[in-house]
């Protein structure tokens, strides 16, 4: 976009107010512009949190990545990829690092695939 | 594992057991400030706790020797690409005053989804991986304990994989990151979606280990082609990171903003930069600054870019600085040099200290330019925020241009960074969270559902996370057997311990540098330096820096090159160092048998400062310590010396005199000592020459018995005297 | 004669006719400061006129290539004792923004009873002659005809012959001059009763040919050991000074106060030196102010310095400056170097500037602290002077030693520096004059008893004296036919022109600096640097700076030693000076046939400012020279290059990339020239890289066909890819 | 001379002042201290004053030096070195310059000290 600068005519509206009220203002408004974003961040995850999530864990970075991986690949990044390594232990009462070593070499993953379609459909 | 400051911080030994080294701590520290410290003969202002070893700036010596340390945090950033040799660079800006080491991410990490293991060499800064992270955070615990206060250990957490990175900076005690999703999106062109959304889980992570975080808004800054046009923008940017980090949890006192003065000179800069400085902390009071330093303007000449930097730290003075940044002066010629990277600490540090409390005396005069320019940055910056909302919001703002425009905002000129929602590395990433999303750890951002089963701490399913239980970490020490540290420690072994080589980057590279005046226009003169260069044996000669003095008359150059040999220590003849008489022994001495000395300033020579406090009692001179002294003042001709102590019968004559071209210092010298041999007594008196350039080697040389520079003490022009006599009696003896 | 900016001063030219040159004006000129002035984008509050020719500083690029000058004088001091070399410097500095010379006197002059004739080499500064300062002034005349500004050249009227320089000066037309007795009685131990009787000669002289003053008070503040404690006498010394030359006549216009700051830092020195620097302006007002930048704690780090005198210029924008003298920021290690002389005057311009008007914006802030301490320093200094006249007058006064003690006055160290009334040189040699006195001469001052048949003015008794009639004047040339500036250029001749060889001082001296970082302590790497110099090549080196990085981890060293050859600019190969096409002949070539780029940051590199300038039309770049650009953006692979320009059909790419130390730069340059290959279009596209440090030969040695580096605008890149596609399309015809 | 900072007892009769008092009473201090200095400036002369003189007559520097060392020698100096010259000229109608060179060769030395001997009786 090309403008010219129109400073003076936009500044009408805030021309009158105060210091202490145009610094409100400043910062009203940028809440408003991070609520939305915020929002999204609290409802939603990545590949890259998930894998945050399993180096918490316990798991060695070249072990997140497969993790992670398989868990986009199932379906299944959206559960946490800490709660399918944690399901899984809990379903065939392994340790959580046998469980998640387990799904990193690819055993397991239609079992917690299917548990966690049948929880859903609770 | 301590380390002695005579001693080399033994990189070798940082690598042992490093797979079970833990941090001592976690979080950030800042400077405790002292209202009014006693340092010498003045009182401080803005002053913290001294160091317990450290080095002082030259000038020091005429205050007593005193380091004051200003009382906001000193940043040093370092990156050599081989953080191996970095370590001992951060041990020489901590020396020197620096408490915040930033290490510089390899170009490219900030595109690499996950994380980096081993210690690969980098291009522009480092990789930053567990075991460099370790290693670096175990050399800066040792660092912080020899100069005695807390080292923050720095990084960036931004990019594709910023919680992962997040996750490894708390697990391994680093204190502080830049963390900006911004950035990403602007500068590194991360999917935005995939930038906010991690930003989040990023931030609770630093949050929960106390880290500080630097925001990026300094980037449009150094991106805007006019950069005083864009402080509007910067204070929305400044805002939706603040804004955002304090949503997540972050503590305000832990949320730097990164600033830039938008100017330099030959602009009128103070007078464009302070109502931006002004305008920022206004609308940001409760927040941290950190000043950074200018680098948009910054070409080859170290000078001016030193000159622009003290300008920038009178800001910082005259607003506030909680972190002043340094960039090393050589960053627009050449990846930053060890020795610059100090340089750079120290103009801070002189800076500040030479500024210290000058609030007290200088007010901002708000009603007036000052205040008005502040003024309109801030409604800019309001208008700007208003049409972002208008057009749909931030996404929106981004995909339209709205960022790092040219015009002075609501001015456009349509040549911002535009970003697509559905673009950019990782888009298409993110998902939503389903109802029973679960993730078993501490630090987590947003919905968490936790399993009924599951109550108190979600790590509490997993028996506690790396974060609660850091023995849970894993630790990968290499992927590569080739490009690792262990392989270049090896291939430099022989600079690290036996050889002498000159080094700016890397240990062993060579590189030195050659300046020159040359009476020749620029072309010329870059064809006759590399010239000369490569005549000197330099290898890779190459000019990184030509300043024309006048077109015609002469151009400078300032040429890098590799010497191709280095140095065995074992083969030099060095000086031993010298052992002195206590001031008891020399009393004791002189008790003995009474000890005479002429002492006068020589030729045409007025200045009479240094010999006083050589011999005066009130400066420390050897009066005190029972020397009796004919001083015959200033300008005085060689022969008049003489008569006067041989009407004395003194066993010394001290001569003070200036370096000249013309060496009628060594004239002088010279003139002394066959004078006392032709009058048939230069067996029986001692000769000694003083003066800001004069060396042993030289008053030896020219005949003399000793000769004293710069810095010289009266105890050590005792020691030798007395020591000199007790020989020439023993030679008598004989 | 007249300077052309590519042409050297022809100094043998210098002395031709020089017996009957005659300065073609009088007296000091003053800048005319303006109080707005539109440079580039911004408006400057305290500027003067701009130069005619001169250089600006290295970020002025950034800003429309402005060079401000200042409002008020700028200082370079000049003396390398030679001075037919010092001309050369002074062309620079006039080049950088200098307009006032002023010409260190050789040490000893000061003690030389009358004048000094022919060009003798000085030690410590240049032997003021009558053949040298018409030469000098000579070569003003043409440099100010160059720069477009007038130059007032200065020395020194001081020493037991002042009244004889000081006509001198007014014939020879020197435009200021040092004059100030109590120099003399204190520094120089002249007598005092010679020194304030010569001294109202001197000044009625300079009054008569309008020369401007300095005063002589600083040096109390360079040679007091606590100069921060020396205060209130600096206001007494001025005082004496200023109100003696009132008394005499002279102008308060022309009387300026030579004023140091008496701190630096580590000191918190603005807040010690701010009260100080508004006292004196109080007390003094009306009277001008020469604020001479800090020599007392120069050590021989050049960084360090340069932070200090910048913070010098900051008192001079918070305060006032009529001139702003320079000191060069090697005075503390060596006899100043020319390029370091220009550096000062950079440093003050560049601070000056970046200052400007911030007055504007700030305001000193008397209640308080500042005020308070200025008021204390004004009492003192009342107190000093009461003392002197209860002790019975200045001569009691310097006899009893009250000046230059270390006490803050009225505290007393007893240190002072005391003289007899009846001592030093030149005592006795006053004589009263007769009531028949008389003097047949302008310029005089006192009594003056005219004989009874002369009226009007005093030299109408002899027709006219040489200040109404130059041509009186009675000029000699030599009086040494060994020591005299024609035998130097004698043996110098090789190196004024056929010949290149490094200098910093003289002609041919062949003097360099190199500089190096050793990974030792201090004693090693002293010896260690200087084998290294030796195995170079360099004679006698010597080290000037050494400053300790760390104590184990390693020593910065600055050496100088002698280069032992010349370069021969006939065996060099000179790149040739680009001939550009203009941009109408581009748009010509173009309209003829299309030309086709595709452009784009290559590697792991989101710089996009430099190929932006390149292309886009808003910065000059060559869209709008009418090439038609595909711009990829942004760290793009070398294989999407050669996609897009397979797919538009493109005749020539341009890619961008940052030099990295693991040489991606050069690996990714290759990598486009091999792919080009493997398709089977190298031989019809043209391959050009773009960046800070890329050079044409590095590009051509990766196999592009060319390279731009740091600066390159627009219509270089489009000149040469049109005549590189001619070039092409020839060899295609063959 | 040593002594201890008493400049809070000394003070005590100018605390009072103003600053333009303060100021006033500096200035009248300092004229005070100058004026003997300039009274002797006025009524006394030196050899580098006189060569000075005899520099704006149209002398080298070399000749000054010989013609002003006569007239110390002749204790004419206190007539002024260009008066002599003057005079001389006068007395024996030369020119100026002659006079002077005259007088650098060493003659007419007496003439002139008679001259001025004879003048001051009467």
């Amino acid at each position: 976009m090309m403008r010219a600068d129109d400073f003076n005519a936009r500044r009408q509206e805030i021309a009158n107010l105060n210091d202490t009220q145009l610094r409100d203002k400043f910062w009203q408004l940028t809440d408003e512009v991070i609520k939305p974003l915020l929002e999204l961040a609290r409802t939603h995850t990545s590949p890259s949190i998930e894998r945050s999530i399993l180096l918490r864990m316990g798991f060695s970075s070249l072990e997140t990545q497969v993790i992670v991986a398989k868990c986009v690949e199932y379906g299944l990044l959206s559960k946490g990829a800490g709660n399918v390594v944690w399901r899984l232990a809990q379903l065939e009462s392994m340790e959580i690092r046998a469980a998640g070593l387990a799904l990193a070499e690819g055993q397991h993953w239609e079992g917690v695939k299917a548990y966690f379609a049948r929880e859903v459909k609770r | 594992m301590k380390l002695e400051p005579n001693t080399k911080l033994d990189i070798a030994a940082i690598f042992q057991d490093l797979e079970s080294y833990r941090p001592r701590r976690r979080g950030w520290i800042w400077r405790h400030g002292l209202q009014a410290q006693n340092l010498g003969p003045f009182i401080f202002r803005q002053t913290s706790a001294n160091l317990a070893h450290g080095g002082a700036l030259p000038a020091a010596k005429y205050f007593g020797g005193i380091d004051p340390q200003p009382e906001c945090t000193i940043t040093s950033e370092i990156a050599s690409g081989r953080f191996e040799d970095d370590l001992r660079r951060m041990r020489m800006a901590a020396w020197h005053g620096a408490d915040h080491i930033m290490v510089i991410r390899t170009a490219g990490q900030s595109h690499f989804d996950g994380l980096i293991e081993g210690t690969p060499e980098g291009v522009g800064g480092v990789p930053i991986s567990r075991k460099q992270l370790r290693a670096t955070r175990k050399a800066l615990d040792l660092i912080e304990d020899e100069v005695g206060r807390p080292i923050n250990f720095h990084s960036y957490v931004s990019g594709v994989a910023g919680p992962e990175v997040a996750v490894l900076f708390a697990e391994e005690g680093v204190n502080g990151a830049h963390q900006d999703p911004q950035y990403n999106v602007l500068y590194r062109n991360v999917n935005m979606v995939r930038s906010f959304v991690d930003a989040a889980e990023a931030k609770s992570l630093m949050t929960a280990t106390g880290m500080a975080q630097i925001d990026g808004a300094h980037n449009a800054n150094a991106t805007a082609r006019e950069a005083w046009k864009i402080t509007p923008e910067l204070m929305v940017q400044h805002a939706i990171n603040s804004a955002y980090s304090i949503a997540t949890g972050m503590s305000q006192d832990l949320i730097c903003l990164s600033t830039v003065p938008p100017t330099a000179p030959p602009a009128p800069a103070v007078r464009l930069d302070l109502p931006y400085a002004v305008a920022l902390r206004d609308l940001f009071y409760g927040y941290r600054m950190r000043a950074q330093m200018n680098t948009k303007y910054m070409e080859s000449d170290t000078r001016e870019v030193t000159v622009t930097h003290t300008l920038n730290v009178l800001l910082s003075r005259l607003t506030s600085a909680d972190i002043q940044s340094t960039i090393t002066p050589d960053e627009g010629r050449n990846v930053p040099w060890h020795f610059n990277s100090v340089q750079a600490v120290n103009t801070a540090k002189q800076a500040l200290v030479g500024l210290d409390g000058v609030a007290d005396m200088l007010t901002l005069q708000q009603n007036g330019p000052l205040g008005q320019k502040a003024r309109e940055i801030k409604e800019r910056a309001v208008l700007f925020l208003e049409e972002i909302l208008a057009c749909g919001g931030y996404f929106n703002a981004v995909q339209a241009g709205f960022f790092v425009d040219s015009g002075y905002y609501p001015e456009r000129n349509g040549d911002g960074i535009a970003r697509e929602i559905n673009g950019g590395v990782g888009a298409g990433s993110v998902v939503p969270r389903d109802p029973d999303y679960f993730a078993p750890v501490c630090g987590h951002f947003g919905e968490n559902h936790l399993p009924e089963e599951i109550s108190g701490q979600p790590c509490s399913a997993i028996g506690g996370c790396t974060l609660c239980k850091p023995d849970k970490i894993r630790y990968i020490d290499e992927l590569d057997e080739h490009d690792n540290v262990a392989e270049r420690l090896r291939a430099t072994k022989a600079y690290r311990a036996e050889l002498i080589k000159p080094e700016v980057e890397w240990a062993g590279d060579g590189i030195v540098q050659l300046t020159m005046f040359l009476p020749t226009g620029q072309r010329v003169a870059g064809a006759a330096g590399l010239a000369i260069a490569t005549k000197l044996g330099l290898q890779d000669p190459e000019i990184i820096h030509t300043q024309v003095m006048h077109p015609a008359e002469g151009t400078v150059l300032e040429l890098k090159g590799k010497v191709s040999f280095a140095i065995d220590p074992q083969q030099l003849i060095i000086p031993p160092e010298e052992k002195l008489l206590s001031a008891d022994e020399v009393r004791q001495a002189l008790a003995q048998e009474e000890f005479r000395v002429v002492a006068a300033t020589v030729g045409e020579d007025e200045h009479s400062v240094g010999l006083k406090e050589i011999i005066d009692i009130k400066h420390g001179g050897i009066e005190g310590l029972g020397f009796k002294i004919v001083y015959l003042g200033t300008s005085v001709a060689i022969g008049k010396v003489l008569d006067a102590a041989v009407e004395s019968a003194a066993q010394a004559i001290l001569i003070s005199t200036i370096i000249t071209h013309a060496d009628i210092h060594k004239i002088n010298m010279r003139k002394l000592h066959e004078l006392c041999v032709e009058k048939g007594i230069r067996d029986r008196i001692i000769l000694v020459s003083g003066g800001t350039q004069i060396t042993k080697a030289m008053a030896c040389e020219c005949g003399l018995d000793a000769g004293f520079g710069r810095g010289t003490k009266g105890i050590q022009v005792a020691s030798f005297l007395v020591e000199k006599r007790g020989e020439m009696a023993a030679e008598q003896g004989e």
